[in-house]
């Protein structure tokens, strides 16, 4: 069964079309891709999705529910987490802090429960604590959770969204490009990571990425798209075999410039 | 042979935590195309925004006409007749597209010079002529490339750093956008240029670099680049 | 009067008033354009201004005395000395604070306000002083419309400025890199511009079109005081808010909106004068609440 | 300096010496009144005062990020209500407590919802005209005593002992203060005060993580707006005469600037930016008219050197 | 060591400010000057200090009071209630024997129960809200003609000229709208009409609307009852909008400043006003010391303000002692005491017997006294 399901979606800003008419779908509990050159769009996929921007037609059912034209909260509340292109952390908050934000809507203490700390109130932070330290420990991250998250090396800093993004309790997970700026040990470490979410977790997991080694090995499916249309559909090797793709990424042999 | 024109050695530079650029080294000689190639994120535009100014690198020596220009303001570089066409094109909206043009030549006192470089560029982009009093918010992907290259064209450059020219533009457009990029070859400039189209880029070029990870791991002629198995590894990653 | 006659008269103070707004809240908006400051010590630069030019002008009179070419004289001065005090203060207090929080420099503005407001009192003992000029009261009757030849000069001198300032803007090279660097920083360098050169240039014209401003009220009102620049402050920052913060245009037309609406304010029927303020902030308030960039302000990608 | 405050942020950052101070200051602040003058009280009273109106604004611009130019709006309601209500009505002093802060939870909410779209400059200026407007109406309507305001405010008696000497108004802003740093805190270090401080450092952020903005700073607004309520319902009855002067803008100024002078967001800092807002003009009384010029340039040295406020940022 | 620094120096500006002890010599004779010396106001209330300072400087060089020297303390109130809680609570705390001033009505009041719990004796020579008499504990005593008695002499002159239709300006502060409410209800009462009812704001510079407004009211009298800063522009603007008929305005305006600022648009303005140092025998003296002391016109209140002082003084001198009780005793049986500006006798609610009242008119940039 499809989880995710995205129909003829369309983008425009100011008369610039950045999608258009794009089809695709992600099953429960597959890891997907989405993929395509520079400005091909990618990331403005993930804003609509998310709610960011307002697309402006088509159809998007998450969970068998539409979400279109749904604030960015609600959605997540429903179950669709995301991380971000380039990393968007609390700078000044640690590291359980910042995790603590992805369980804010999973809990309800209002300001008197606060002022009072009543009983409730008690219960549910040390639930959430419980909560983060666990997604902290999945994520191999619990040693460092009272340190300011912008002391971090990068590649933790990339981790501790991702446990960010798991408090939330996702159904599906958004990674917007999980490998930009890590070094080559890290991007093992998070091709490991990615499917531990998966199949420890449950959580079905789409991506956009350019680093197209790691995309190649952890794939199920891949969707490329080039000037916001869908070029290709297929696994790995139907994708890295696919003329259209080659053309798009390495450019078409221009005879006649010389 | 020409003379070295610009020339990088050990460059490296640090966005906060993120070790941008690992010791790169090349240089370009009067007269030629040179291409920067690799994924995103590799550090092409980085390279850029460094030997213009725009940035400052942590460590490593920038030479330009036998300058050391590495600490020099962007402001002052661009004097020395070093433009850089940065990513995404940066071209002023809200102005008319003259005044984008008059922008380019701001370190130009003669008004007849002026004249003459703007009819130049016209000459060249003729479509940017016809629209010339046009907010240039309007002008589609294709023509705002065009103006950002005719802009840095006002300065009368020595050296051109073009940065992704061809991103986001229609087939037809990435053939006549490298088309004016020879033809400012062919009349003198001296051109650096990051590219996505790696077949293209390296068509045009005389020498190539692909970057990884902020590393240049490949360098050599456009030729013997073009039969290279590893810059489609480069771009598609392992099989 | 009959009621045609009295909204003529209003139209006519409005714009007048409206003038005057717009000339202030035009460095309000340039340097909010360019280095987004709401420069807060604005009014008081204005203030400066119309004290620079007394203390010109009382020097001067002696020999050129005390009608419009001893003021034009005392304008044109202290303009540029006001002006380059601008570019000082900016060097001094906004510069170093560029990387700072926003609402740090914010503060900053405003702590610059006060130094120049205390010290100006400090200097003056608190004083009002009478700005002595020969100017009449002479004027044209229009129908029952009656405006003085002062009002006119004064009115034209704040058109010839904007419009001085318009063809600067639009016409040279500095205008139009002043306008590039508002829209983008790093391209401009690109371009061989200097833009901090570019920046304190701004801050020299947005501060001696205030302190102009400032030596016109002094002359027309015929007093000046250390608080003089407060309540134009907010005005001017208001106007500048109802064109479209950063629009050089949005400031004129928001200046002339705004004495417009305090003019006719007044004439609201059933309630008295107290309630003109309330009146001008509400239709701000509303107007910003369904235009939340001004009306000539850019609208931003729209976003949920 | 530099070298001072990292001296005084290491040495603060023990959970013992912060205990020891916490309780040092206590002690001070209760035994003040038997070796103060009056003179003295007035004036730490006035400080206890100001830490809970910058508190109460350090709500809203310290932890969720708004800026509010119109705070003093906020504390002319609650010093209003009360006046109105005790002197008008003949209500008891502690029942118009909970309706002032009604009153000033619906300005907060009024203020609050329609801003919320604008973006921080814009903010600046609607709040500010906020704040003029409720001037005005108080200035312009019978009820609230006109541009004299209201005189003859009766002051409280708590269980048959009426409240009157300065030193019975320095133990209750004492108390007010130290229940607003309470308060303060707790929900500082909630689920509520963390949202505000992800909506303030990441918007878009905070919301992909679930939380709602909107909802978050209008709760900023109204629990603000509470505070400054609260405090105007003791201003009332301390001072016993209102009037619309006191709700200037400079007074929304004033305390903003007791606010970021201190150190946004951090409550030692903000109580010591009240505390620099009040002492600092105390200090330089014997200049007369150049005292308020000196505070001036004394501030303006603080920003440039400290842009951050006085209190130093937590580090890790 | 450069931390131990500041924190002790820190450490004693606050001791000094909390434990504050004012030095000064046995044979002094401490008198606190209340008057807002910063902020808008401060123009007003250094004119008032000032001539508080003459008045206790002729005073001393005349052998001092009952052999001791006058010290005056000078606590800034800048018109803003908390700052002028906070001035008056310094001044009762350096013990000063007595008070003089008050200028902003709506600042005057809260100090008044600070001055009136310690029992200290205040003349108050500028606010003059009829609100103050209300919290008034007995100890505090204004030598200003109050609003009603202004009143009195302003409907005078309006029905003496034959005006009908009055338009009444005010500035929304306490001291003014209490002006103008008191003249709109005796206006009224007597069955005449009030036309135009206004209020400027404090600084606002244009005031073209309000003209307009008021010309189209087309009343036979202007009435401006705030100060001289803003009420010479709304006077000139007046006259410049083409309004020909009488302007009068009420003694916060009477000042040299306004004929200055108005210039020929002033002439002819009526002032309700105590009487002044321009014709006044008794002031002329003070008005030359007053201007080769500082080098300026005295100014509304300054004439008031010096009589503040020496009425002070004399009542010291008939208590015969610094006895805080005498000194109000001795204030309250005042008897035609003679100042520059007046003769001063209090009712039993310590406000002037008799109103000073006279009524000046702008002449050749003067004001001189209307026959």
């Amino acid at each position: 069964m499809a989880l995710l399901e995205v129909n003829n979606l369309a983008l425009s800003f100011a008369g610039l079309h950045v999608i258009k008419e794009l089809e695709f779908s992600v099953e429960e509990g597959s890891i997907a891709s989405l993929i395509g050159p520079n400005g091909a769009g990618k990331t403005s996929v993930f804003n609509c999705l998310t709610g960011f921007y307002r697309p402006t037609a088509g159809t998007i059912i998450f969970n068998g529910k539409s979400i279109i034209h749904k604030k960015p909260y609600k959605i997540t509340r429903q179950g669709m987490a995301r991380t971000f292109q380039n990393l968007r952390l609390f700078k000044s908050m640690t590291v359980l802090e910042n995790v603590m934000s992805g369980m804010h809507c999973r809990s309800s203490a209002g300001p008197i429960g606060a002022i009072l700390r009543t009983g409730a109130q008690q219960k549910e932070e040390a639930e959430i604590n419980e909560f983060c330290e666990r997604c902290l420990d999945f994520v191999g991250l619990l040693a460092v959770k009272d340190r300011i998250a912008s002391n971090l090396a990068y590649g933790d800093q990339r981790r501790v969204e991702w446990a960010r993004a798991l408090a939330t309790q996702p159904k599906l997970l958004l990674l917007d490009e999980p490998a930009a700026g890590l070094n080559h040990v890290e991007k093992q470490q998070l091709i490991g990571l990615i499917k531990r979410i998966r199949d420890q977790l449950g959580i079905t997991i789409f991506l956009i990425e350019h680093d197209m080694g790691l995309v190649m090995k952890v794939s199920e499916k891949i969707t490329v798209i080039d000037y916001g249309e869908k070029i290709a559909q297929g696994n790995a090797d139907e994708i890295q075999n696919n003329s259209k793709v080659i053309e798009a990424y390495l450019g078409k042999e221009e005879d006649e410039i010389v | 042979m020409s003379d070295t024109l610009l020339e990088i050695e050990n460059l490296e530079t640090h966005y906060g935590k993120i070790h941008a650029l690992r010791s790169i080294s090349f240089s370009v000689r009067e007269g030629q195309i040179v291409t920067l190639l690799g994924a995103n994120g590799a550090g092409k535009s980085t390279t850029l925004k460094a030997i213009s100014g725009l940035i400052r690198s942590t460590s490593g020596s920038i030479r330009y006409l036998g300058e050391d220009i590495t600490r020099k303001p962007a402001h002052e570089i661009v004097q020395m007749g070093l433009i850089h066409v940065p990513e995404g094109r940066k071209i002023f909206k809200g102005m008319t597209i003259t005044e984008n043009l008059e922008l380019g030549s701001f370190t130009l006192d003669d008004d007849a010079e002026r004249k003459r470089r703007m009819d130049h560029v016209f000459d060249i982009f003729p479509v940017l002529h016809e629209r010339k009093s046009r907010d240039s918010a309007f002008l589609s992907g294709g023509e705002q490339q065009m103006l950002a290259i005719g802009r840095s064209m006002m300065t009368n450059p020595k050296l051109l750093l073009l940065d992704e020219p061809s991103m986001g533009l229609a087939p037809f457009l990435v053939q006549q956008i490298m088309k004016i990029v020879l033809r400012l070859n062919k009349e003198g400039v001296t051109i650096l240029l990051v590219e996505q189209n790696a077949k293209v880029a390296l068509k045009l070029a005389d020498h190539g670099y692909v970057l990884e990870t902020g590393k240049i791991v490949i360098r050599g002629s456009a030729r013997t680049l073009q039969q290279d198995e590893s810059i489609v590894k480069a771009y598609l990653g392992e099989q | 009067m009959s009621i045609q006659d009295i909204l003529l008269q209003q139209l006519a103070n409005g714009l007048i008033l409206g003038s005057f707004y717009a000339l202030v809240a035009l460095g309000y908006t340039m340097v909010y354009g360019i280095i987004k400051l709401l420069n807060f010590a604005h009014g008081d630069l204005y203030m400066l201004g119309s004290f620079v030019g007394f203390v010109i002008l009382s020097i001067l009179s002696p020999y050129i005395g005390n009608s419009w070419a001893g003021i034009l004289c005392s304008m044109v001065l202290s303009m540029i000395a006001v002006g380059l005090f601008g570019v000082l203060i900016q060097r001094i207090a906004y510069v170093p604070m560029l990387s700072a929080p926003r609402l740090s420099i914010l503060i900053t503005a405003l702590a610059v306000s006060m130094v120049l407001y205390n010290g100006v009192m400090a200097f003056t003992d608190g004083q009002y002083l009478a700005f002595k000029t020969d100017l009449g009261f002479e004027g044209l009757e229009f129908g029952n419309v009656f405006i003085t030849y002062t009002q006119m000069i004064l009115v034209g001198a704040s058109i010839i400025l904007m419009i001085v300032l318009y063809l600067f803007v639009h016409k040279t090279l500095y205008g139009k890199a002043m306008r590039a660097i508002a829209i983008d920083q790093d391209a401009c360098r690109l371009m061989g511009i200097n833009v901090n050169k570019i920046i304190a240039l701004t801050f020299f014209i947005g501060t001696s079109l205030a302190a102009a401003a400032g030596i016109m009220a002094g002359t027309y009102y015929g007093s000046i005081h250390f608080f003089m620049g407060f309540v134009i402050g907010l005005k001017a920052f208001t106007a500048a808010v109802i064109g479209g913060i950063g629009s050089i245009p949005g400031a004129m037309l928001g200046g002339l909106l705004l004495g417009l609406l305090e003019s006719f304010g007044t004439q609201i029927p059933f309630i008295g004068t107290e309630w003109k303020d309330v009146f001008s902030f509400g239709i701000l308030i509303l107007l910003l609440v369904f235009k939340p960039t001004g009306i000539l302000g850019k609208t931003e990608i729209e976003r949920m | 300096m530099a070298n001072f405050s990292t001296i005084l942020s290491e040495w603060i950052s023990s959970q013992k010496n912060r205990m020891s101070i916490l309780l040092t200051l206590a002690g001070i602040a209760m035994f003040l009144p038997l070796v103060s003058s009056n003179y003295g009280l007035e004036v730490m009273t006035n400080v206890w005062f100001y830490v809970m109106l910058c508190l109460g604004l350090n709500i809203v611009v310290g932890y969720a990020g708004l800026l509010d130019l119109g705070y003093a709006a906020f504390f002319a309601v609650g010093a209003y209500t009360t006046g109105i209500l005790t002197s008008q009505f003949g209500v008891n002093f502690w029942l118009t407590i909970p309706i002032a802060v009604g009153c000033s939870a619906c300005a907060g909410f009024i203020i609050g919802g329609p801003t919320l779209r604008l973006r921080s400059d814009y903010l600046a200026i609607v709040t500010l005209g906020f704040g003029e407007i409720v001037r005005l109406i108080a200035r312009n309507l019978e009820i609230t005593g006109g541009a004299s305001g209201l005189i003859g405010i009766e002051r409280p008696s708590i269980f048959g002992f009426q409240l009157n000497q300065i030193v019975h108004f320095y133990y209750v802003f004492l108390i007010l203060a130290i229940l607003a740093c309470f308060v303060s805190y707790r929900l500082q270090h909630s689920r509520l005060g963390r949202a505000w401080q992800y909506v303030r450092e990441d918007e878009d952020a905070a919301e992909a993580m679930g939380i709602n903005r909107v909802a978050v700073k209008l709760y900023a607004y109204v629990i603000g707006a509470i505070f400054g309520g609260v405090a105007g319902c003791f201003f009332a009855v301390k001072m016993t005469a209102i009037s619309p002067e006191t709700f200037m803008f400079q007074q929304s100024v004033l305390i903003l600037l007791g606010v970021v002078l201190g150190g946004m967001g951090k409550i030692p800092g903000v109580v010591i930016g009240a505390f620099a807002l009040v002492l600092f003009p105390e200090v330089f009384r014997d200049l007369g008219s150049m005292r308020m010029l000196v505070f001036a340039i004394v501030m303006l040295i603080i920003m440039l050197y400290r842009p951050e406020g006085i209190w130093p940022a937590k580090k890790s | 060591m450069k931390k131990t620094l500041l924190l002790s120096s820190v450490g004693s500006a606050l001791t000094g400010l909390l434990l504050l002890g004012q030095v000064a010599t046995a044979g002094d004779l401490k008198v606190g000057i209340m008057v807002p010396t910063t902020g808008s106001e401060a123009t007003y209330g250094k004119d008032m200090e000032n001539a508080i300072n003459l008045a206790a400087a002729e005073i001393n060089k005349a052998g001092g009071v009952l052999g001791m020297n006058i010290v005056t303390m000078t606590g800034d109130a800048a018109c803003d209630p908390q700052q002028a809680t906070a001035a008056a609570s310094k001044l009762v705390s350096a013990e000063v024997t007595a008070v003089v001033g008050g200028y902003c009505s709506g600042a005057t009041m809260p100090t008044m129960k600070i001055y009136g719990d310690a029992n200290i004796p205040m003349v108050i020579p500028a606010a003059n809200s009829t609100k103050l008499i209300d919290i008034n504990q007995g100890n505090a005593f204004q030598i200003n003609s109050t609003g009603f008695d202004q009143v009195k002499t302003a409907v005078g002159l309006f029905k003496a000229k034959g005006i009908n239709k009055l338009a009444i300006i005010h500035q929304g502060d306490g001291y003014s709208e209490d002006l103008a409410k008191l003249t709109r209800e005796s206006w009224t009462g007597m069955g005449k009409e009030v036309v135009a009812y206004e209020v400027v704001n404090k600084g606002e510079q244009d005031q073209s609307a309000l003209v307009t407004r008021i010309k189209s009211k087309a009343p036979d009298a202007v009435f401006w009852t705030a100060y001289y800063a803003d009420g010479s522009m709304v006077i000139k603007q007046l006259r410049q909008g083409g309004y020909r008929n009488l302007i009068a305005v009420g003694d916060g305006s009477n000042s040299p400043k306004l004929l200055e600022i108005a210039g020929k648009a002033a002439e002819g303005v009526y002032c309700f006003s105590n009487p002044t140092v321009e014709y006044l025998p008794a002031a002329k003296d003070f008005h030359k010391n007053y201007k080769a002391t500082y080098k300026q016109d005295p100014d509304a209140y300054a004439a008031l303000s010096y009589d503040g002082m020496k009425l002070m003084v004399d009542a010291i001198t008939r208590a015969g002692s610094t006895d805080k009780k005498a000194i109000i005793k001795a204030l309250a049986e005042t008897k035609d005491f003679t100042g520059i500006a007046g003769p001063i006798t209090f009712t039993d609610k310590n406000t002037l017997a008799r109103s000073n009242f006279v009524i000046l008119v702008a002449e050749g940039g003067k004001w001189v006294l209307n026959k």
